[in-house]
């Protein structure tokens, strides 16, 4: 059988080990395993490093804060940190990120205030902060929706002829939808400037990758668009960093999208309101928290001779003003508005609403049936 | 409450239990699987964690992966697939996780599941049951409270129902599955939690009929699914203010029970309906205008319409200023003239 | 018609053309893009082939690849992307080849386009254009007739229109591709080949009014989009009979134009509205809703719905069943009581 | 780079010739370069020519039909017979067939009356024929949705143990919906017994495939999702034949879905409404011609000797008698009853309806008035 004729089933095929840079026990893998790829300069690793160190205390304050009843709700990115943290890092400031709910600490990495990101799991308006200024997404939750506006951002970056990159942060299960498909193959046959990396983080809340799909990676997924995909660890934030920043310019020169794929673990709940002993083993937990990704870098940062104590106790110190910044605007008492909600409808002003704002404010006023009736009488 | 009876079923009459209305939800599900091998379940996150509300808690378990399953992560996938099931003989029971993700799955709602009786000259049923958590008042973050019946009840083809209380919710899921058209079953996510005291199996007033479910001579007040509970504490409330209100559960949203609603709208001369939905184009215009196309000469004002802005559904902080409550109700019966 | 004046527009003023609405909606594609090169047009089959009702015929040769192009079949994809465009500064504009086809898109449209203004506390807004032809009466095989009027106009945050004739048609899509909001522009697609003498760039009454399209004292008779004609010929026939029915084009369904409507009906007392999709839940029970809560004590009458039946849009044999007609409407309004 | 880590991109990469048994000019491929599949049986493949040349006569007709304005409209598939029969002929009687619009000749083929096939492009009801008689699902129009039902479909026999097969029929532009994606997804993930064809006619109303993709085949598609896939020359019905076999059986026999891809071409325009000089060259469309899949097929039969004289009158003639019958049956008017509008749209009787049948009902008796009032007078 010719081989190019049949597209090879890989059911039954194992996955390949995902591409590393730098192994579980913190040392580098030698240049014949490393796909190619280098890894970046100790500087790059060491900033990776404070920023993740930081977005997880982030991560596990907000938890914390999320148990208390601070927060409606927190999905926690905890144990991710060298994807969300890589992927932000391999932007350069004109770039867009589409991220989705679970992506907090990259809106972080990327600048965003802790009382921004965290306005709507507070309960409001969705975000605080400027999207056009950040050049982020609001947080998307129809899952894979905002991958398509990854594309669409970044095929009028190209239009423009400006050198503007988006990437976007997908989860695995949403790689099932419709919308990822489409922006698959919307990416590729436009050759948008967009990066896709889907953070696997073997859950889909408590559907697990085999149930999700048959595929041996999803990266594999990649050649059924005719993009390059790359399976990678995410777990080594060394790896994560040069295969996006290498996508990441391969887009930015006119080379297409990329599907990145980050094979990491959600350590966390899906959210508060989830209960994973229902679906998963705690042993199973446990192992993946043995393979830390803060961990893994500080090793080979520490056997580098790149991590002074000096240096640690200052990313422990910055994590911890974080940390004290995230409590206290949750003592902060949202100031809420309820004519707002009228504000932002629509750009162009209604008389309807205008007249439900008018009923609304009246009713605040105490004066409801004034107000409610209003309308009735002026029309009879 | 609707007149209750108990139903046959091969599970037996159990004794009565305080039941909410998720479970009651899942316990219909359970005997209807008891009682009809053809009957399947599937959606995102049925199977070992028994759905986000726990509607399919145990069901995994107790039936197995062949009739009780995790599907991939896709809307479509789901109601797609349940189609082709149907099309073989089973019962599929499908879920949408909340309210607005069944949007992906909306072109084989309205072009499939809603049209395949008709475009196959009825040779073709689809006995499907898509559940869809629906509305807000539970604090959700955005996409989370979406109350989408004007939707479906705009699809001809659907039969769309809400149940408001644990003994609905059993009798009319159970009827639901039993039926050979397609229903689209609302489920008033913040009524999850509400408790009743029941024996299961029961049985209500049968899908399409309304229900009265309070007397009274100057009102209708008429309300389903969520806002079943603040109709009835605004005849709570419009009692100690002099106002006699009649509190109408619609329980089906299509078709819509003309009969009962009609003759008490013509007792009261008077009508408003309740939603969460916005306004504009809401269900509650279809209420509206049917009532007064029919009974005109029987109104002394106009049907009012007392629901969520012309907005998307709010955030948490702000929904308490979106949803109708008694108050506001009865602010707005106020601004009738009453003679 | 509506009072017709000339605009500003990069391309100049022509003389008169005899133009159908088709031509008129590819002139204002044209003179948008000229005008402004933020325009982009994209969609199945828009390029090359002009779209398979032309109505994008030419575009491609004259602007090229880059700003009109041919997508990959799938509109989610369409809309999802137009999305990302419009964040970026674009506006694009995009055909959903027929209205059916239009659902793929639903969860892009109701999730996302309709809601990114607000959750952005209006920081991004959207200005797509979203054109949809829609409903029947062209012999079309299933699935190619829906009117999908309802679900787009329940839903907030949306701004929906549909001309009925060519000076509306190109003044109305300039319009619509200029505004800030979104726009679901909706083409009525057994009026394409409708034609009218216009000088271009034409400039009608603004979007979001209705019109008096033909003055009358009796009855108000609401239509639009594909019904204008039949109802402009209900009224010329009701003339014969001694009927004297005032003619309201909608041209906006939302937001609806209350003032010129309701001064209408307190001025006829009766009112009808008339349109394709199936009456139950569809876009005349706002209608016929809003304007009973807002007109009551100056009604003589109930206002009627003269709509599609209640099933699905009927195979080309069946249509002329389905479709209102004149006789229809006057039969309808016949059956008021008269005094 | 280690090639198992990285999905190696496709994008610039030639497509494979495709699979094929029979050549253009008719003979017999190399074992060597057969995909390790072999020739049918003559016999088989003269049942094939058969069904393909009668399909061929019935497809001109029709389309010579519509041009005269018998039918509303006809999606022609001229020069896509081998994909058609070749699909159906690999079904065993209990399989599903969940056909497009374009497949009216594979209806053909399992034995639907032309009436039947015809009824909706003539303007009628949808489909005469009985579904599950015949188990074919009605054709589909809105793009790759009736993938998903045969997904479920065959996933439902497989729960029941029966060994039911479905098949589906899916154009080249199809591909890029998302519910293709949903469907070659779940068919995967739960190893329904289904078998995609996709015909690859290069067209999706106007867009060529290298605007709809930018994968290398069709096939490739498979690998994403863990099946098998194969890449066919569409116009060998040998191939076609022995490929779709294959993946029945293996459906059948538990081994879960396949993806075949057949090269073919559309020769006629979309449908009869669609002006393909605007979007192709004439020259492209002839060279199709000239590669014609029942001509390739008669070449090898004339060779082996299989086909008589008398077999080629025999089926001329089938294929005449078939041509009177559709011709004739076109002559038939449709009857026609209003009243039927809401006899189907629900299982549930419902008192709306009846009103309304009730109002058309009187209208038709040119009493429209009173019926109108009916309901007014009824409630005053
Ligand atoms: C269209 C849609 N369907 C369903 C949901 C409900 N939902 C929220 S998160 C989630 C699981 C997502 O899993 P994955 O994509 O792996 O991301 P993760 O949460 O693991 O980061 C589901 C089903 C949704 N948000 N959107
Ligand atoms: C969801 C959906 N979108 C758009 C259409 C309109 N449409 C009908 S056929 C067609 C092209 C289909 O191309 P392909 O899948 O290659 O099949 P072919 O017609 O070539 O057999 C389009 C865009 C449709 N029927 N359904
Ligand atoms: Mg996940
Ligand atoms: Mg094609």
């Amino acid at each position: 059988m010719s081989l190019n004729v049949e597209s090879t089933p890989l059911t039954a095929v194992l996955a390949p080990p995902p591409l590393r840079l730098i192994d579980d026990s913190g040392n580098a893998v030698l240049d014949s395993e490393s796909g190619g790829f280098v890894l970046p300069p100790i500087e790059t690793l060491l900033g990776l490093y404070r920023q993740m160190v930081v977005a997880r205390r982030f991560d596990v304050q907000v938890t914390a804060l999320t148990r208390q009843g601070r927060l409606a709700t927190y999905p926690s990115a905890l144990g991710q940190e060298a994807c969300e943290i890589a992927a932000v890092a391999a932007l350069a400031p004109q770039d867009w990120l589409f991220p989705t709910y679970r992506d907090s600490i990259a809106l972080l990495a990327r600048g965003v205030e802790p009382k921004d990101i965290l306005a709507s799991f507070r309960g409001d308006w969705h975000s605080g902060y400027d999207y056009q200024q950040h050049r982020i997404a609001p947080q998307a939750t129809p899952l894979a929706t905002q991958a398509l506006h990854a594309v669409g951002l970044a095929t009028a970056a190209k239009l423009k002829r400006d050198d503007t990159v988006a990437l976007t942060l997908l989860g695995d299960g949403a790689t099932s939808e419709g919308d990822a498909h489409e922006a698959f193959n919307f990416a590729a046959v436009w050759q948008a400037p967009v990066v896709f990396v889907v953070q696997n983080n073997q859950f889909a809340i408590s559907v697990p990758l085999d149930k999700q799909m048959a595929c041996r990676t999803i990266a594999d997924k990649a050649i059924g668009y005719g993009m390059p995909g790359f399976y990678v660890d995410g777990n080594d934030a060394a790896a994560m960093y040069a295969v996006v920043s290498a996508a990441v310019d391969r887009a930015r020169n006119g080379g297409g999208p990329t599907l990145i794929e980050g094979l990491t673990y959600r350590i966390e709940a899906h959210t508060n309101s989830d209960d994973p002993t229902r679906y998963r083993k705690t042993a199973d937990v446990d192992l993946w928290r043995s393979r830390d990704p803060i961990e893994r870098l500080e090793k080979y940062l520490i056997a580098q001779g790149a991590l002074s104590n000096d240096e640690r106790a200052d990313i422990a110190a910055a994590a911890e003003t974080l940390a004290a910044t995230t409590r206290e605007c949750m003592t902060e008492q949202a100031v809420v508005d309820p004519l707002e909600l009228f504000e932002h409808v629509y750009a162009t002003p209604r008389t309807a609403l205008a007249e439900q704002r008018a009923f609304l404010a009246a009713e605040l006023d105490g004066d409801a049936e004034a107000s409610a009736g209003e309308n009735e009488k002026s029309t009879r | 409450m609707s007149p209750q009876q108990t139903l046959e079923t091969g599970t037996g009459v159990r004794a009565p239990e305080n039941l909410t209305l998720a479970a009651a939800l899942n316990a219909a599900i359970r005997d209807a699987m008891v009682d009809d091998p053809t009957v399947v379940l599937f959606g995102e996150d049925v199977g070992p964690l028994g759905g986000v509300f726990r509607v399919t808690d145990g069901l995994y378990a107790e039936f197995g992966e062949t009739r009780v399953s995790d599907s991939p992560l896709a809307e479509a996938g789901i109601v797609g697939t349940a189609i082709g099931m149907a099309m073989y003989g089973l019962r599929p029971v499908v879920e949408m996780q909340f309210d607005a993700f069944s949007y992906p799955a909306f072109q084989q709602i309205v072009s499939h599941v809603a049209k395949m009786r008709n475009r196959t000259r009825g040779k073709v049923s689809l006995p499907i049951v898509i559940r869809i958590p629906y509305a807000g008042d539970i604090g959700g973050v955005e996409h989370h409270s979406d109350s989408s019946e004007a939707y479906w009840t705009a699809t001809p083809g659907l039969t769309v129902v809400s149940p408001s209380n644990p003994a609905d919710a059993y009798s009319m899921l159970r009827e639901a599955i039993a039926s050979d058209d397609p229903v689209i079953f609302m489920e008033p996510k913040s009524r999850y939690w509400s408790k009743a005291s029941l024996a299961l199996p029961v049985q209500t007033e049968p899908l399409n009929r309304a229900v009265v479910l309070r007397e009274g001579s100057d009102v209708t007040l008429i309300a389903y699914g969520p806002t079943v509970k603040t109709a009835l504490a605004t005849a709570e409330q419009g009692l100690a203010e002099g106002l006699s209100i009649e509190v109408i559960d619609l329980r089906t949203l299509s078709p819509f029970d003309d009969e009962t609603v009609g003759a008490s709208v013509r007792k009261t001369g008077r009508a408003a309906i309740v939603h969460e939905a916005a306004q504009f184009g809401g269900y509650g215009a279809e209420v509206a205008a049917r009532l007064t196309e029919r009974n005109f000469f029987y109104l002394a004002a106009p049907i009012l319409r007392i629901t969520g802005f012309d907005i998307p559904y709010p955030s948490p902080k702000l929904e308490e200023y979106f949803l109708p409550t008694p108050d506001r109700i009865l602010a707005a019966l106020s601004t009738w003239e009453w003679s």
